[in-house]
């Protein structure tokens, strides 16, 4: 525990180090302004969109979008993951093509959705879906891979039931993993959703990142870049709270 | 009813005119409703439209061409601009490059069968030079040609203005008027759309050209919502009133006099970019509708 | 019925939608055009494709170097050392946060737009979950494992490599088709964003004039690129298969294993 | 649901914690080479009796007990517990400590002895007050808040023991329970052992490598030999109970650990 | 690079193998409360010697090895093997076999003995015959092959011990090596256990749990309380050597068991 403040102390003059070398470079001019404005200009913009109306409805809206996608991609993904890690026959079946789904370009799909959703807030929701669903159950196959067979014996041996299993041993026994793929399968789900946006939309965050980026507004795509990053950013720490909680008992 | 209007990309002129026809209520007084939807580009517009999620869009006829080809039955039903505007040929500020000097160069244009990139295979047919043909997308552009990743570029509108008025960048070409005028732009339905509800089409096309006669008549306006919406100074929004928007078609019809060799030219200009199959003007376009601006 | 069988009729069934559906008219071709009519673009256009695939292959071999590699190591050395892991970690995946695609763009700017653009773009994307799925597959090891190698005075390196790393070789593998996987879209996605070479600058130049079979006629490398992959992986795996045995991968055959398997099935 | 009419209770009461092991063998398929682990062993258990089991290192006692306890199939025989054959394991009818500890290292000690009540619902006072006790009986009052990691190897041991007591089914299986254990508590133990066994009355089978503990404690002590595993001895301790400390100096004590004796060092 | 003139060898042969123990503590810090494992510990052990630890469970031997091993920094205290500190492992100087097996799963029984000499670079043949040796020792000819998980539980010690006798440091610490074994193997490992260590000299730091064992083989027991970890006894066993089995029915060997006994008893 006596290492925490200094940890903290660390992070933070790591984050201060970042923020002054983009200052620095900025503002001397060694990369021109007009590319990476300052991170005070930055930040100064960050402000006052997030006062604007339309920005804090994109925002929501992103979000809700956000959360929907994620809340049915990750467990949608991760029974599956299971299924795939725990079940031989079905992961020679399903393991091939889910890497061969995994490994193209999903923007390719974007007007498939389109096709089927219209555009909107299903066809966000589906897409953002579509992105993340095979990194979770690539993640869960993973983690469940993971989990000492000792330990499923010893639950075995007590008749735990599948559910119990899963809860009991599987879950504490592959969180770190589990928290891991959490993370990652978050941003990938953010970035599925502002793509999306920036696709065809009609509000959205990513609708706006699109405009300032193509209007060549640096100071204020940045600032959206900021923007979805804190949001990720977040999350990431809301995770690793939870890891912080429940991952003690590892020395 | 409503209709779905699907613009390519939010700072372009149509989604000035688009705007304007709801702000002002011309939608309502034709008695319909619109929803605005905004895409990447061109080609994705035409992509909403096909998908079922846009019922008129706006887009260039060669994507018409290419649609038929691939079963996306559709025409242009009004014609909405007749040139270039705003888009040019830039170099950095310090540049001494002329035109002709860009042989052997590299010029960053947006995408690869773009709009942009038909103007610069346009110049090098042309000007009879040759030069690299980089495509950044439309955030690379500034950026690469303020690097000096790319001699020069080609810039849309406001973006062009935004960045001549800063002092960065300078025009060497301007297309507005280095092209000869062909049909740059129309509103395009999809033809199920335009038989099964032809009232509609006319409804949205009177009101989208009300929409155009009420920026000509309101200057100030028209300014103001343009700098609202592209987020950008004044100075800027009235050039780009001065040099798109009083540019734009006023009475966008097809069976007026001339209009089937702009399409022809447009259509040609496509075949530089790799369209392959081009089809006869008669088939891209549609003379039903007339638009009958809607009165404010 | 095998599972091989059932996956080949998956695929069978897959390709005869594929041709079918859009023949029927169920799916406009701008949006999925025949097999049969993506194999015909494809093929008359073979030397273009070909050279996209050279320019696309390098560039994902390179990415695949520096994705696979660093992110291995490095999660390795962070995984194993509990100081480094508390101060890095959350600073990379935050960093990750950062939605990179959007300021790709920007990036061109030092980068430029030719191969090293890509690679730094696809090294990135693939570095991350590489090196994630490897740090938190090494904290799953037994500290005991480690600690008898300490006790025989196995210095950091050799902990690495004959213990950390064979401990964690299933996780490490599936870190890997993660990275792996992720280098390819990183790949191809940069260069349908800006290039003017590659697959992917052939699957948005295609995209653009609504040329869709010629779009699925890159995508099917794409695919083809991933099966390679897939394939050094599934060999690699057969190499690592020695190494596993004692593990859950191991036991696959042993019938405690597959009793274990029960709850999931 | 309409209350079924034929239903037969799995473990008729008179046939509770009985153990048959009919022909039972066990092939291990290695990667090169077979291995003969159990061959043909049959052997019969009446119910709430305490049988040892001893044998050299290797010759399939772990194995044996993993069959009864359902974890693993046999590869010919058959095995029925409580007049029903065992085919997967059933906690109402078999409990288990193995030779390794296992204890789950995200549990605290008594979160661990409390796992397997967790599962069956028991609500948290009573499983707690239940954990409590089991680990008081092995001498960890007090370690309760501790995670495994904290433990030295003979707590993990009685943790594990713990868990598998509060289990309470009518057959407990016992992997060398005590072999990390100093002789103090090992006989503390023992006792505690033959107290609950012989207050509940379940069948208790014990694999030890001590024979003095495996005389001591048993009812019945069956031997077995190495590669292959076979019985080659079961014999009926027929000393009073309860046993006392004094037995282990009289002539019918050492009498039978002799003739263990002869037949592990035979075989070893 | 010059020869350096004043090198001082890390271990004057005279000292080599010599263990010694000064005011040694360990705390360990919890999350609700701190736990003393061992409180002023101190003992000299002379080299060549053959030392065994006894006491209760938890009493902190497991932890008192690891320190000597350099594998856990002591709260106070310092511990001086052949002549220096140890702050670090050595394998040079000490060699460790641990309580619980800790196989590498990954490895067959073979490669997982050559381990240690793979680590110093000797020569595939030579670590494979050395290998090959200590298997055999152990009882293992024939089941080098193997991988851990098809190994019984007594079989993996048994590779832990070769595994740490094929490192052939001068001192070795074995922690309960010997708890798995059925008392056959285990007192022929115990005769080859103390065959090996008169042939080389090493000092041996044994913990187990029989005194009947500890006495056996030792020239020296330490006895530890629990709770804090204190010695409370140091016994010289005079029993000549080379001890037979005869000696266990001895009154000399009673009274030095007893002795113990008695400690234990009291303590646990
Ligand atoms: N999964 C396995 N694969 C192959 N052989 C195995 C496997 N499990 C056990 N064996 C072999 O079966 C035999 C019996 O093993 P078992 O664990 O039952 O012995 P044991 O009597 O419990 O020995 P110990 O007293 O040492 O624990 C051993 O020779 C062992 O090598
Ligand atoms: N990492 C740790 N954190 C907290 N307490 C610990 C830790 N390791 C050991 N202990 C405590 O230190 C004491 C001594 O443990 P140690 O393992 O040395 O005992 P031992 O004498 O080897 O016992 P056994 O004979 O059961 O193996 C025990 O009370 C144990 O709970
Ligand atoms: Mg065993
Ligand atoms: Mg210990």
């Amino acid at each position: 525990m006596q290492g925490t403040f200094a940890i903290n102390l660390a992070r933070i003059a790591i984050i201060v180090a970042i923020l002054a070398l983009w200052e620095v470079l900025s503002r001397t001019g060694i990369i021109n302004p007009r590319l990476l404005p300052s991170a005070s200009d930055t930040f100064v913009t960050l402000g006052d969109l997030l006062q604007r109306a339309a920005v804090q409805k994109d925002l929501m809206v992103t979000a809700a979008e956000v959360l929907a996608a994620f809340a049915m991609a990750v467990p949608f993904g991760a029974v599956i993951g299971f299924l795939v890690a725990e079940n031989r026959y079905f992961a020679d079946v399903a393991k091939p093509l889910l890497f061969f789904a995994f490994s193209i370009p999903k923007s390719i799909f974007l007007p498939m959705f389109i096709l089927v959703f219209g555009v909107g807030f299903a066809q966000k929701v589906g897409f953002g879906f579509f992105s993340t669903i095979f990194i979770v159950i690539m993640s869960t196959t993973t983690a469940v891979e993971s989990v000492k067979v000792e330990h499923l014996t010893v639950a075995r041996s007590y008749g735990a039931t599948p559910w119990q299993t899963a809860f009991r041993v599987y879950l504490p026994s592959m969180l770190p993993v589990l928290l891991e793929a959490l993370r990652i399968s978050m941003i990938f789900n953010l970035t599925g959703v502002i793509l999306a946006e920036m696709y065809a939309s009609r509000d959205g965050i990513g609708h706006q990142i699109a405009t300032w980026g193509e209007n060549f507004q640096m100071k204020q795509l940045l600032a959206g870049v900021v923007m979805v990053a804190a949001i990720a950013m977040t999350f990431n720490e809301l995770v690793r709270w939870v890891e912080a909680r429940c991952s003690h008992w590892r020395t | 009813d409503t209709i779905r209007v699907g613009l390519p990309t939010k700072t372009y002129w149509p989604t000035t005119v688009a705007e304007t026809a709801v702000r002002q209520k011309l939608f309502e007084k034709e008695g319909i409703q619109a929803e605005l939807t905004i895409y990447r580009s061109g080609a994705e517009t035409f992509e909403g439209m096909a998908a079922g999620a846009a019922d008129i869009i706006l887009d260039p006829p060669s994507l018409v061409s290419a649609g038929r080809k691939k079963g996306v039955m559709s025409r242009i039903v009004a014609n909405a601009a007749m040139g270039n505007f705003g888009w040019q040929l830039m170099v950095p500020t310090k540049s001494t490059l002329d035109v002709k000097d860009l042989n052997g160069k590299k010029v960053a244009i947006t995408a690869a069968g773009s709009g942009s990139d038909l103007l610069a295979l346009w110049t090098i047919q042309d000007k009879k030079i040759d030069f690299t043909r980089v495509p950044v997308g439309g955030g690379g552009l500034v950026p690469n040609l303020l690097a000096g990743n790319v001699e020069a570029a080609v810039v849309y509108s406001p973006l062009s203005f935004q960045i001549s008025k800063s002092g960065e960048a300078k025009t060497i070409l301007d297309y507005a008027s280095a092209v000869p005028p062909n049909l740059t732009a129309g509103w395009i339905v999809l033809d199920k759309f335009a038989d099964a509800k032809p009232q509609l089409v006319q409804k949205a096309v009177n009101a989208l050209y009300g929409a155009v006669g009420f920026m000509r008549a309101n200057r100030d306006v028209t300014v103001k919502l343009i700098a609202e919406l592209y987020e950008m100074p004044p100075e800027i929004a009235a050039l780009e009133y001065d040099n798109t928007i009083m540019m734009l078609e006023t009475s966008g019809d097809m069976g007026a006099a001339g209009v089937n060799a702009a399409v022809q030219l447009s259509l040609d200009l496509a075949k530089l970019g790799g369209l392959k199959d081009i089809l006869p003007v008669e088939d891209v376009i549609s003379t039903k509708f007339k638009p009958v601006p809607t009165q404010q | 019925m095998s599972a091989k069988t059932l996956r080949h009729l998956i695929v069978i069934g897959l390709i005869v939608l594929w041709e079918l559906l859009p023949r029927t008219g169920l799916i406009p071709e701008l949006f999925l055009p025949s097999l049969s009519s993506t194999l015909i673009a494809g093929w008359t256009d073979a030397a273009e494709y070909g050279h996209a695939l050279a320019v696309t292959l390098y560039e994902v071999v390179v990415s695949m170097a520096f994705a696979c590699g660093g992110g291995i190591l490095l999660g390795a050395i962070v995984g194993s050392l509990p100081r480094p892991r508390v101060l890095i970690m959350p600073m990379v995946s935050s960093l990750y946060a950062v939605p990179l695609v959007i300021l790709y763009p920007v990036f061109t700017v030092w980068l430029g737009i030719g191969s090293e653009s890509k690679i730094a773009f696809a090294s990135i994307y693939g570095f991350l979950p590489t090196m994630l799925a490897t740090a938190a597959g090494i904290q799953t090891i037994d500290p005991q494992l480690l600690l008898a190698a300490r006790s025989m005075g196995a210095t950091l390196s050799q902990r690495l490599v004959r213990v950390i790393m064979p401990a964690a070789i299933p996780t490490v593998l599936s870190g890997l088709r993660v990275g792996g996987a992720l280098v390819i879209v990183g790949v191809v996605v940069s260069e349908m964003l800006i290039s003017s070479a590659g697959i992917g600058y052939l699957i948005s130049r295609y995209r653009t004039i609504l040329d869709s079979p010629h779009v699925f006629a890159g995508v099917l490398l794409v695919l083809f690129l991933a099966i390679t992959f897939n394939a050094a992986i599934r060999w690699i795996e057969r190499k690592a298969a020695i190494w596993q045995t004692g593990t859950r991968a191991g036991h696959a055959n042993d019938e405690m294993a597959s009793g274990a398997m029960q709850p999931a099935t | 649901m309409q209350p079924l009419a034929n239903v037969t209770p799995l473990k008729p009461a008179a046939r509770a914690g009985a153990i048959e092991v009919k022909n039972v063998g066990q092939v291990f398929r290695g990667r090169s080479q077979d291995v003969v682990a159990l061959d043909d062993v049959s052997l019969e258990i009446k119910p709430g009796r305490f049988v040892v089991l001893v044998g050299p290192s290797g010759c399939g006692k772990s194995t044996l007990l993993m069959m009864m306890a359902g974890l693993r199939q046999q590869t010919t025989g058959t095995i029925t517990i409580s007049g029903a054959p065992i085919l997967q394991p059933d906690p109402d009818r078999v409990g288990v400590v193995f030779q390794e500890a296992s204890l789950f290292p995200w549990l605290t000690a008594e979160d661990n002895v409390e796992f397997p009540l967790a599962l069956r619902g028991v609500p948290k006072a009573e499983r707690r007050a239940k954990a409590q006790d089991a680990l008081k009986l092995v001498g960890l009052e007090g370690f309760g808040k501790r995670h495994p990691h904290e433990l030295s190897g003979g707590m993990k041991q009685r943790v594990s023991i713990a868990r598998g007591l509060v289990q309470d089914p009518p057959v407990l299986l016992m992997d060398e329970p005590f072999a990390a254990l100093d002789e103090q508590t090992r006989m503390t133990m023992g006792d505690e052992l033959l107290r609950i066994w012989a207050a509940t009355g379940k069948t208790v089978v014990f694999v030890t490598h001590s024979l003095t503990e495996a005389v001591y404690l048993a009812d019945e002590v069956i031997v077995m030999s190495a590669r292959p595993g076979r019985i080659v001895d079961h014999l009926q301790v027929q000393l009073p109970r309860p046993r006392t400390y004094e037995m282990l100096s009289g002539d019918a004590f050492g009498a039978l650990r002799d003739r263990i004796w002869r037949h592990i060092r035979k075989s070893a």
